[in-house]
Parts: C-alpha cells; structure tokens; sequence
C-alpha cells in the first residue's frame, strides 16, 4: 500500500506545473477565449513534449506511460484552466487504445499522439452528441452510443459549432451514424475518460482553492485579513475537503485502470462524480470568498468555474454515476439469488 | 391573520393591473445603452401614470402606498416582465434620505426629477479598500471657499454611466474618530474630475463601475444633513425600505421555477422521482420566501420595525435562486449552458446574488448581533 | 394582508407559554419519560381550560375556535416538549370534525374535547399502523388506509406498545380493519393533521435555537463567549432562518384550514416538509453548539432531539411531501391537454 | 503508486485473520461493567497473542508494524466486529507518550500493565470551563514534601470507573503563562480523594465521567517530562497516532452502509432513485474516505509528516457517520427508530461524533491554521 506517485511522477507534476505557469498564466487563457481560438504555438509544445501521447504505446508513436501519468497532466491542465485541445484528444485516445483494434490504433493513434491530426469522444443519444469537445477541429470522432462506439471521420459527421459559457474550450453538437465499430472494452475506455475528465476538474478545484487562501489572507476587512473569521476559513477547509477527496477518488480510478482493472467501473463513476461536484462547489465557494472582486471579470475565477460546470456535464452525468454507484453497492452486499 | 389581499389592495392591484394593460412595457432592446434608455423612457411613463413611486407620500408625487401595497407594485411589474425603473436607486434610496435629511430647498430641487427620471441617481458608498466597512472608507472632502474638493475612488456604482447624481460619503474630519468624520453629499457626476470605469462581471456585461474622483467640486448646498452628520445619513440610505424590490425579484424567482418546472414536465422528467424531489423542494423554498416576506411587512406595519423573519427574505431569496440556476443545469442538460440560454445566464448572474447588496456573510453577522442578540463577532 | 395573529390569538399564545413555562419545565418531561407515564394533574388542567377541545365546534362540547388557535397552543407544547397526549387527540378531533357525520361527532368531539376520552390517529398499510401515538389509552381510532377512514374502537383494534427513543410520548403499532367509515373529506383532515403535527415540531425548533443562542452567550472559551465566533454564530442564524421559514410555511397552511380550504393540501404538505426538517436540523445543530454538554442526558436537548425525529416520522414523510409539492407545481404551470 | 496491499502487509494480514478465527472474540455480554469487563478479557487474549499494540517496538511487547499494519489490524477487528481493546487510551496515548517522555524506571513499571490490561488507563484533560483550551486549565497541584496534592474537576474521562491511573495535566505553577505552568501527571485512581461520577448520555449510556479531585496525593516520581513541561507531554500525547483506530471506524461505518443497503435492497427501495441517489452518495462518501485515509498514511510513511489529506479524515467520517444513521431513519421509516434497533442507537450516539476528540469546529480551526496558513481564528 503505497498511496503516493513515484518520483518519475513527481518529477511529471513539477515539469508540467512549470511550464503550464509559464506558457498558461490566465492572461493567455483570457486571449484564447476572447479570441476565440487555442494558442497553437502553446500546443505545438506540448505535442513536441510528448504529452499529448503520455498514455498512447510506444508502438503507436506515444510514451507508453499509464493513465496515472495522463491524469498528472490533466490535474496540471485543469489547474491551470489551459485552453487547448489537450483533453479531447487524450480522451479518444484512451478509447481507441483501449478499445480499438491493431489496425484502427495504428490509423488514428500516431496523429493523436503527436498532435498534428486530433480527435474527440461523442457522447450521443438516438444519433445527437450534445456536448462534444474540439470536434470542429478533430480528424476523427469516437462516436459513443448505448454503450457501443464507433469511428467517426470528421468529414462525415454534422459539425455545429456551439457558443457555451466557458469560452476557453471550443464545443460542438454532433450528429453522425454508422463508422467503423471499435470492437474492444468500450465501457473500460469511457471509464479512463471519466478518471481523465475527473483529474482536470480536481486541478481546476485546486486552483480555485488556493486562489482563495491566498485572497483571504491578502484582504483586510474591518482591520484584519478576512481568513481570520470563521466564516472564510472554515469555508476554505470545505474546498479542501472536497477537492481532496475528489483527489482521492481520481487517483484510485487512475491507478485501477493501469493496475486493476476490476476496480476501473466504480471507481471511475466515483472519481467523477466527486470531481464534479467539487469542482462546482469549489470554484463558486471562490467566488463568495472573494466578494465582489470575485464577481469581475479580471478576477479570472470565473474562468475556473465555467470550466468546472462545462466539464461536470461531459459524460454521464453525476446523478447517473450516483445511481451507478449504488447499485453496484447493492449487488456486491445483496446475496445472489 | 388574513393572508388575502384587503379590498383596498385589490383595488390598488387592479388599478395597476389595468394601467399596465393600457401601457405595455414591450421589449427591451438588445445593448446596455438601448436597455437603459428604455428603462429611461418606461420610467417616465409610470411617471406620467403617477406610478413612479408609489409608497411616497402624494406630497412629493407618490400614492401613499402600504408596504403590502409597494409589494404588489413590484410584484405585478415582475409578473408582467416590466424591467425596474431606470432611476431605482433615487425612488428607493436617494428620494426617502432627501425627505428625512434634506432642506426644504433640496427636496423642492430634486425629488421631481428624480420621478421623472429626467436626473438619475447612483450611490457612491463602497470602496475597493472599505468592502463592507463604511467605516474605512478614505474618499476625503476638504472645504475651499463655499465648496468641498473631494478626491477618491469609489467601485460597484451600478448606473454611475448614466447618472447625474452620486450618493457620496467623504471623510470631511481626518481627525475625528472614524465613523464621525464623515459628510454625505450630492456629487454632481457631470464634471471631468469624475471619471467611470465600467466593472466587467462574470456575465461579460458592465452593471457596475468603478468611481475615480480627482478634485471634485461640490458646492456647499449639497451636503445632506450636516457637516460630520454622514453616518447617520448613510444609515437612513442603507435601512431603506428595499423591501418592494424584494417582491419583485420573488416573483422573478418563482417565474423562472415554473418555467423550469414545465420544460421538466414537457420532457417526462418529472417521472424521475430525483428530479421531482429537487423541484418539490425549490418551490417549498419559493412559498416559504413569499410567505415570510409577508410575514415581515405585516411585522413592519404593526410594530413599526421589522421582525426576525424581516432580516432573512434575501438571505433565503439569494440562496434559492442560485440554487434554481444549478437545478436548470442538472435536469436540463447541456443546452442550458449554451451563451444565449437564460438559464446559462442565470447561472453566472445569480453568483452575484450572495455578494450585491450585502454578502450572505455581513448578513448573518447583522442577524446574529441585532435579531438573536450575540456577542459581536469576532 | 394581514400576516400576523390577532390580539385574542396572541392572548392565547402568551397564557400557554406561562401556563407550560410553570406547568411542564424539563425536570417534569424528563419525570414523564422515565416513568413512562404522562402527567395526569397538568392534563386534567389542560383540559379544564378547553385546549383540548380548542378547535372543535361548541355543538361537541368545544371552543368552536379555529386551526390557527390549535397551532398556537401545539407550538407553545411543542416549545414545552409538554408530554401528553394532546396532538394525537387534537389530530383525531380535527379528522372527525372534518370528516365524520353528525352522529360520529356527537359520540365521540364530547370525550375528546374534555379529556375523558382520547382519540387518536392511525396511518395504516395493508392493515397495519407502524407509528401510532397514544394509541393504548384511546377510546377510539381513526384508521387511515388508502386515502379512507374508518373509526375503529380501541377494543377492536390490536394494539402493541413500541419503545422507542422519545420516551416522552407513548407509541403502538396497531392493527385493525373494519370499523365506522368517516364519509367526510379525509384528505382535508388529514391536511390538517399535518399543519398541527408541523406546529409542534416549529415550537420544538424555537426552543433548540433559544437554548443555543442563551448558551451561545453565557458559554467562554478562550476567554470569550463562543456566539462572538461566527461558526456558533452563524450556525445560530441558520437555526434563525430554518425555524422562520418551518412557522411560515406552517401559519398559512393552519390559515389555509380555516379561510382558504383550497390552498390547504398544498400548504399542508408544504408544512410538514419544511417543519420536519428545521425540527430535525434545528434540534442537532443545537446539540453541535452546546459541544459535549449537548451529548448528556441532563443538557435536556436530547428530548427535543428525539421528539423532533419521532414527529418527522408521523403521517407523511419528506420525501413523500416533496413530490406531491412537485407534481402539484408542474400540474399548476402545465397547459392541461 | 500501489493501492493494493503489499506482500508483507498481506502476510500480517493472513497472520492476524488467522489468529481471530482461532480466538474468536464470541459475543459482549449486556450491560456497561460485563461488557467492560468482556473487553478487559478480550485485550488479554489479544496481549497473550501478541496483538495487544502492533504499532508499539518489539522491545516494549509490540510488533514494530508499520502504520498501513496498524490499520489493517484495526479494520480487521472491526471486520469481525470485535471490541476495542479495554484499554485502547493506554495503547494508543500513554504508552507512546510514556515511551518519549518517560524515564527507564517509568518504562520498566507501567508498560506491560498497559498491554495485558492489567491496569487501565484514563485521560485527565478536558475540564468543565476549559473545553478545547488546554490553556485554560484550572486543576491545581501542590508540592508538599515529595508529593503534590492535587484539586480540580475533569469531566470527559472516558473509562475512569475502571481505570488504575489517570492521565492528567495540572497547574503547578500560578505566576506563569498559561501554557508554562502546566504539569503532567500519573494520578493513582484508586485513593478517596478522586470521586468518579459517571455523566448519563443522549443514548442513556454512561461512556464518560466527570471527575472531582480533592486534595489527591501524587508520589513525585509520577511526573511525566518534567514539571512545568506539560504542555508539551500533552501535545504529544493529542498528537499521538490514533490513525489505526479511524481505521476501524471506517470499516464500521462500511459495515453499517452495506447493512442498510442490503434492507434497502430486500425491500425494493432500490428502485426509488431518491433512494438509490442517498446510499450512492454515502457509498462514494465512504469510500473517499477510506482512500483519504490511506493516502494520509502514505503521506506520513513518506515524509513523516501526514499531508493535508490527513487532517480531514477525522471531519470526513463524523459527517458521513451522521449522515447514515439519518438516512437509515429516513429509508426503513419507523421501525428504525424503536429503541432496540442499532439504527436508533447509531442516530443519537452519532451526534457525539462531530463533538468528541475535537469538535469539527476546532477541527477547522486546526486545518485553517496549519494546514492552509490562514491567520489565526478571530
């Protein structure tokens, strides 16, 4: 039992902290949702570092780390509120790693991991995707419906551009039939895609989190920093316990889904629904923190919690992993019949 | 107890209820400039119908209106979508401090104008260093010759871009203890000296501004009640009566529940007993805001001074409604977090809700000390 | 609008408060529990002042005054956390009232509304009542089954004591079928029922946020009154709003019975819900801010604690309630097909 | 990073799993001195096997397990639902405390008592007006000859009817600062001078005691770390692991959640998604916590320090342990609250959880403080 990274990992988290601080400070994320487009120059490097393929085999041009490793990088994503196409894309490629065949592994996964031909992952229902991410951009889309999947090339789905609220991501309705049918574990895949969303709302729950201790320590109200009074710091341990335990949960999901698959389903509902939730809590428990400066625009906190309510709604959704969740409870203490 | 309205608030009801059927708002246009201006024009026609300000006295161009009958003139505004006049800080705010603390003289001047919306009025109080401490407020006014020279930075000024009139208190006394030194003027916005920033919100629109005042001048006529007196002043400004208001963004609330409520039945969800338990409980919230903001103007009414129910109507009001803002997300799905959805809308506006207007925080610390009688905080 | 009481019914209100102050201090219900028995002296005393018969017509020996009058009294008991069995004789005297013939009422208002012979209210599924109070000592009991109601007399029905943690009130389970059918509107008395039951419970809220705030204040810790912190502090103010919003909601729904009949079943279910769960959260919250003091036997919260949880329980549930306020809210706003 | 258990961590496992199936603990009798008294039996089969205080060195009849061994013992106790050694506050407090600050002599004389529960062990801290401030104490002692003569009041001592010796920080110096005047004692529990009356609890229990000092004599040869020095003995003695403990409340609580589950299941509740949404939540909750927890070992093992995840376990199980028990009332209805049903137990006993070994509002506290570095409560 040893509940702690590696130090290669470590080493990961500190490399991709750095850098993301540099080439990601909020100024730029600001841009590329004021502008409307990723920074490329910022993506190129990424790519060239060999992110965007942590989790993609050797053999198909990646690093042949594990998700542990991607959800470093996501954490770091999220926690930098990084507007890039980083998530969709690795979120295909856990599907098409893992349930695609020799042949569509070899077609799609070089260009994901190497950056330069992207995909996405759908989440339909009776043919519509209502909320997919990059699709516009994407070469192909892994098209999930009543728990089947198939290849979807860009050139034959419907593409309609969406304006949601978090501008610093672009999404996409989606309308698309047949492809080609990834014939692997889907549902494994979906679960890696769920740890891997998990690990970005964790990293943006943090952000937001030491966004506020450090506020209330800085802000003085009636001559004393306001992390004086009980109702900010008690507050503020509140967004400690949820994305802590939103950690928790993320990184186990992680971790199963490279060393124990069994426990992947569970743990994967379970690190999303606690990333959601803490996510959400979180970021508008900033907000209130920081009064009515938390409220402008140039406080940037807002970016944090657009992302978070935009990414809980990705995938299944909370009350669905809940209901998820205890049923799988039930079955594992109800004797068989 | 009767919890109908009396004859003589139906009949004022009706009589708002026909007028509005004669004088239909009608659309708001698109932009903050053609918004306000439209507020601007709607206010001159309730102006023009005598409904401006209904709860003052008819002295001063008002109806003499009840509390119960004030609530209603926002409720029907609300039910029928009518926006908030233009000039809602002078009728609110700005009108009751002049008929308290103003000379004969100042009331002749500028409560007209304020009804007609022909001066509108914004209030100069926080400051970005002061939040919610009007104590440490640090804008300062130095007499030269019959005016005050006053230099400052004032922020969350709503309406400031289109106002003639500030609400200001300015430290007048650097040496007087700290809630003593203060004088409450009219600043005339109209001068270089004052400059208006608009304050980005998370919404990407501009409700507020930030105030830079650099050797403003303000003649000595405008100060209200006295020299040193701008505490007390500010005080009758800050009690006043919002609770009008508050009926309004009630039934705003309860609008917006039902809408959500019928788009969930439209779409079977009500089947989803999870869905339904989240909707029953939102609408017991929204009764129980009504019910208990009645209950405190009947307080109010009797006894002259609100009750304990009195102080918690936006403390609930704000809570709901951004709760009602996350149930739309979670039972409608991602649509409702597309940029042109209102709920999409709601969701980032009503973050504000717990923060404008006293943060949920400064409210619970008033209802600790003064309704349950603690200890100050500390 | 007028949302206030009269000053005969404030009258009322001020004449319980003093009458319980004297006649059912803690020391008295605690003496009621660990016997097991109530206070026969202060029901006769009750009686002979006409609580008991308060909202019952002057034909059936009553006062002939309204629901509004009985909240009143059943706030200022629950307030007392009075052990007795006026609630559930007051919820079968309102049940008859409302929903028995002329000859129903004449035989058995008489004996309820003096105190001779006590009636209580039982909710039943497939013919059995799990939480029935005072059942034992009743004449008579209306059995709720399905929506109907039936007055069956205690020697027809089987009747099997329950121990459970509120020992200030006597409990049974109780079997029946058969019985005189009450042909009236049952709906309507048992709506009733609930804005009474939902009256004790604001009372039982009222006295845990006055017990905590008194504490609050008298209470040092590191050298200053625990309520100048605001975890205390706030925490009171949450009791506040929680105990205002319960007696709102609860008011109307007793104005409701006696002027507005048609707003009843809405504010009933609406009071009991919301009563429930102030009495419950109010009732716990209250033992959090007496800290360890709370947790004993002599702090006497727990009497409120435990009364609060045994009411909730009564007639129908939250959950229950919540879902008949949803459905009756979307048949409000849905155009009828 | 390898959340499965290690193959020495297995082995330790496999070897107690066996042991407790070869010495089942059987069933405690009724009554609060049987059941004591089941439980003083209970840790000498434990202490004769060896498994007394697996965290303690092996010199001191330990076993040297690691901290993640130290949980596994105590989930696998909570696994077969066996009791809490009687003498858990000597084990998991005064034994290390003693092993740090102790001398040789002090060592040799009270450490094997500890572990065959041949003499009992209580905790003298808390006091009626002092509450979570140590600082505050009032318990006085008294140098006269070689002894000190101790007066004052402690209440929350948990096991003081049955225990040999007490733990106890007093004053024994008025003139200094709060925190220097402190002492920590080993009071002889068995002299007239030290009256136990027990305090009756919501559940009608009787777990803890007051106690009432008067005039109680103390060899000096019982002070532990020095005199003066208490404050710093004593923190050690708060500090001191009780991870392994949480460890088996947690599986308890996992116990108590799969319980209710499975009545849920039995009755088709299952198909009320309300229902399924609450016990899908405490699932979640739980096993949150279970993993916080084992990453707060990690994080202890790795840098000998727990991280920010391991003050919140403490937080994190009271809430959820709550949160169960109300949730049983609320799913099975009211048999849940007969007196003789665990459900019922568990709702009022679990009140005491977010009071007891820290109230969650000091909890927060000590979390702002040292683990976020806010400023110091006001």
């Amino acid at each position: 039992m040893n509940f702690d990274f590696t130090d290669d990992q470590h080493e990961i988290k500190r490399t991709a902290r750095d850098l993301l601080t540099n080439r990601s400070p909020f100024e730029r994320v600001r841009e590329a949702a004021e502008s409307g487009a990723y920074d490329e120059a910022a993506w190129k490097e990424l790519t060239e570092l060999g992110w965007a393929g942590i989790a993609i085999s050797e053999a198909n041009g990646g690093q042949g780390l594990g998700t542990v490793e991607l959800v470093i990088l996501l954490e770091e994503l999220g926690y930098a509120c990084a507007a890039s196409p980083f998530l969709s894309n690795s979120m295909a490629g856990l599907m098409i790693e893992h349930a695609g065949s020799d042949e569509q592994q070899a077609k799609w996964l070089p260009g994901i991991a190497d950056g330069t031909a992207t995909a996405t992952v759908a989440i339909a229902d009776q043919g519509v995707a209502r909320l997919v991410p990059d699709a516009e951009a994407a070469a192909v889309i892994v098209f999930v419906q009543d728990g089947a999947a198939t290849l979807v090339e860009r050139g034959d789905a419907e593409v309609e551009a969406l304006e949601t609220i978090d501008p610093t991501r672009r999404f996409a309705r989606v309308s698309a039939s047949g492809g080609d049918p990834l014939t692997g574990d889907v549902e494994g895949g979906i679960a890696r895609c769920e740890a891997a969303l998990a690990a970005e709302m964790v990293g943006i729950a943090q952000r937001a989190m030491e966004m506020s201790v450090q506020y209330a320590k800085d802000r003085q109200q009636f001559g004393t920093p306001i992390g004086a009074y009980q109702a900010v710091s008690h507050r503020c341990t509140q967004m400690l316990l949820e994305t802590e335990g939103a950690r928790s949960a993320t990184y186990f999901a992680a971790w199963a889904a490279d060393s124990n698959p069994v426990q992947l389903p569970l743990g994967a509902a379970m690190a999303k629904a606690a990333a959601s939730d803490a996510a959400r809590n979180v970021t508008a428990s900033a907000i209130q923190v920081h009064g009515g400066v938390g409220f402008t625009w140039e406080a940037d906190l807002h970016w944090l919690y657009k992302r978070a309510q935009l990414d809980a709604a990705l995938l299944t959704s909370s009350r669905i992993q809940r209901r998820r969740i205890a049923h799988a409870s039930a079955a594992a203490v109800t004797p068989t019949a | 107890m009767d919890l109908t309205f009396s004859t003589s608030e139906l009949a004022f009801r009706d009589e708002f209820r026909a007028w509005l059927e004669a004088n239909p708002a009608g659309q708001s246009p698109e932009g903050e400039d053609a918004a306000y201006a439209f507020r601007t024009q709607w206010q001159r026609r309730l102006y023009e119908g005598g409904w401006a300000a209904v709860h003052w006295p008819r002295q001063f161009g008002g109806r003499d209106a009840t509390l119960v009958e004030a609530a209603i003139f926002y409720e029907e505004l609300a039910r029928v979508r009518a926006p908030i006049p233009a000039n809602v800080l002078g009728i609110l705010l700005g009108g009751p401090t002049l008929m308290l603390w103003g000379t004969e003289e100042q009331k002749d001047r500028y409560l007209i104008p304020i009804l007609s919306a022909e001066e509108i009025w914004c209030q100069g109080f926080s400051e970005p260093d002061a939040g919610s401490d009007l104590a440490a407020l640090k804008t300062k006014a130095v007499k030269d010759g019959d005016d005050w020279i006053v230099t400052g930075q004032k922020v969350w000024t709503s309406g400031a871009q289109y106002s003639k009139w500030c609400m200001l208190v300015a430290r007048t006394d650097q040496d007087a203890a700290k809630h003593k030194g203060l004088t409450y003027f009219l600043l005339d916005m109209e001068q270089e000296e004052v400059q208006v920033r608009p304050l980005r919100q998370i919404t990407g629109e501009s409700e507020f501004n930030e105030l830079f005042i650099e050797g403003a001048r303000i003649p000595d006529e405008n100060v209200i009640g006295g020299v040193g007196n701008g505490w007390k002043v500010a005080l009758t400004t800050l009690m006043n009566e919002r609770a009008g208001l508050a009926f309004g963004l009630q039934v705003a609330l309860k609008i917006g529940l039902d809408k959500l409520t019928e788009q969930a039945s439209a779409r079977g969800l009500m089947d989803d007993p999870a869905v339904a338990d989240k909707l029953g409980e939102l609408h017991l919230k929204c009764e129980i805001l009504r019910l208990t903001a009645y209950r405190g103007l009947s307080t109010t009414m009797k006894y002259g001074q609100p009750g304990p129910e009195g102080s918690l109507t936006k403390w609930m009001w704000s809570e709901t409604n951004q709760q009602l803002a996350q149930a739309a997300v979670d039972i409608l799905g991602p649509e409702a977090l597309l940029s042109d959805s209102p709920w999409a809308y709601g969701l980032l506006r009503s973050r504000g809700n717990t923060i404008e207007g006293g943060t949920t925080e400064v409210l619970k610390n008033i209802v600790a000390e003064r309704v349950l009688g603690l200890p100050r905080m500390r």
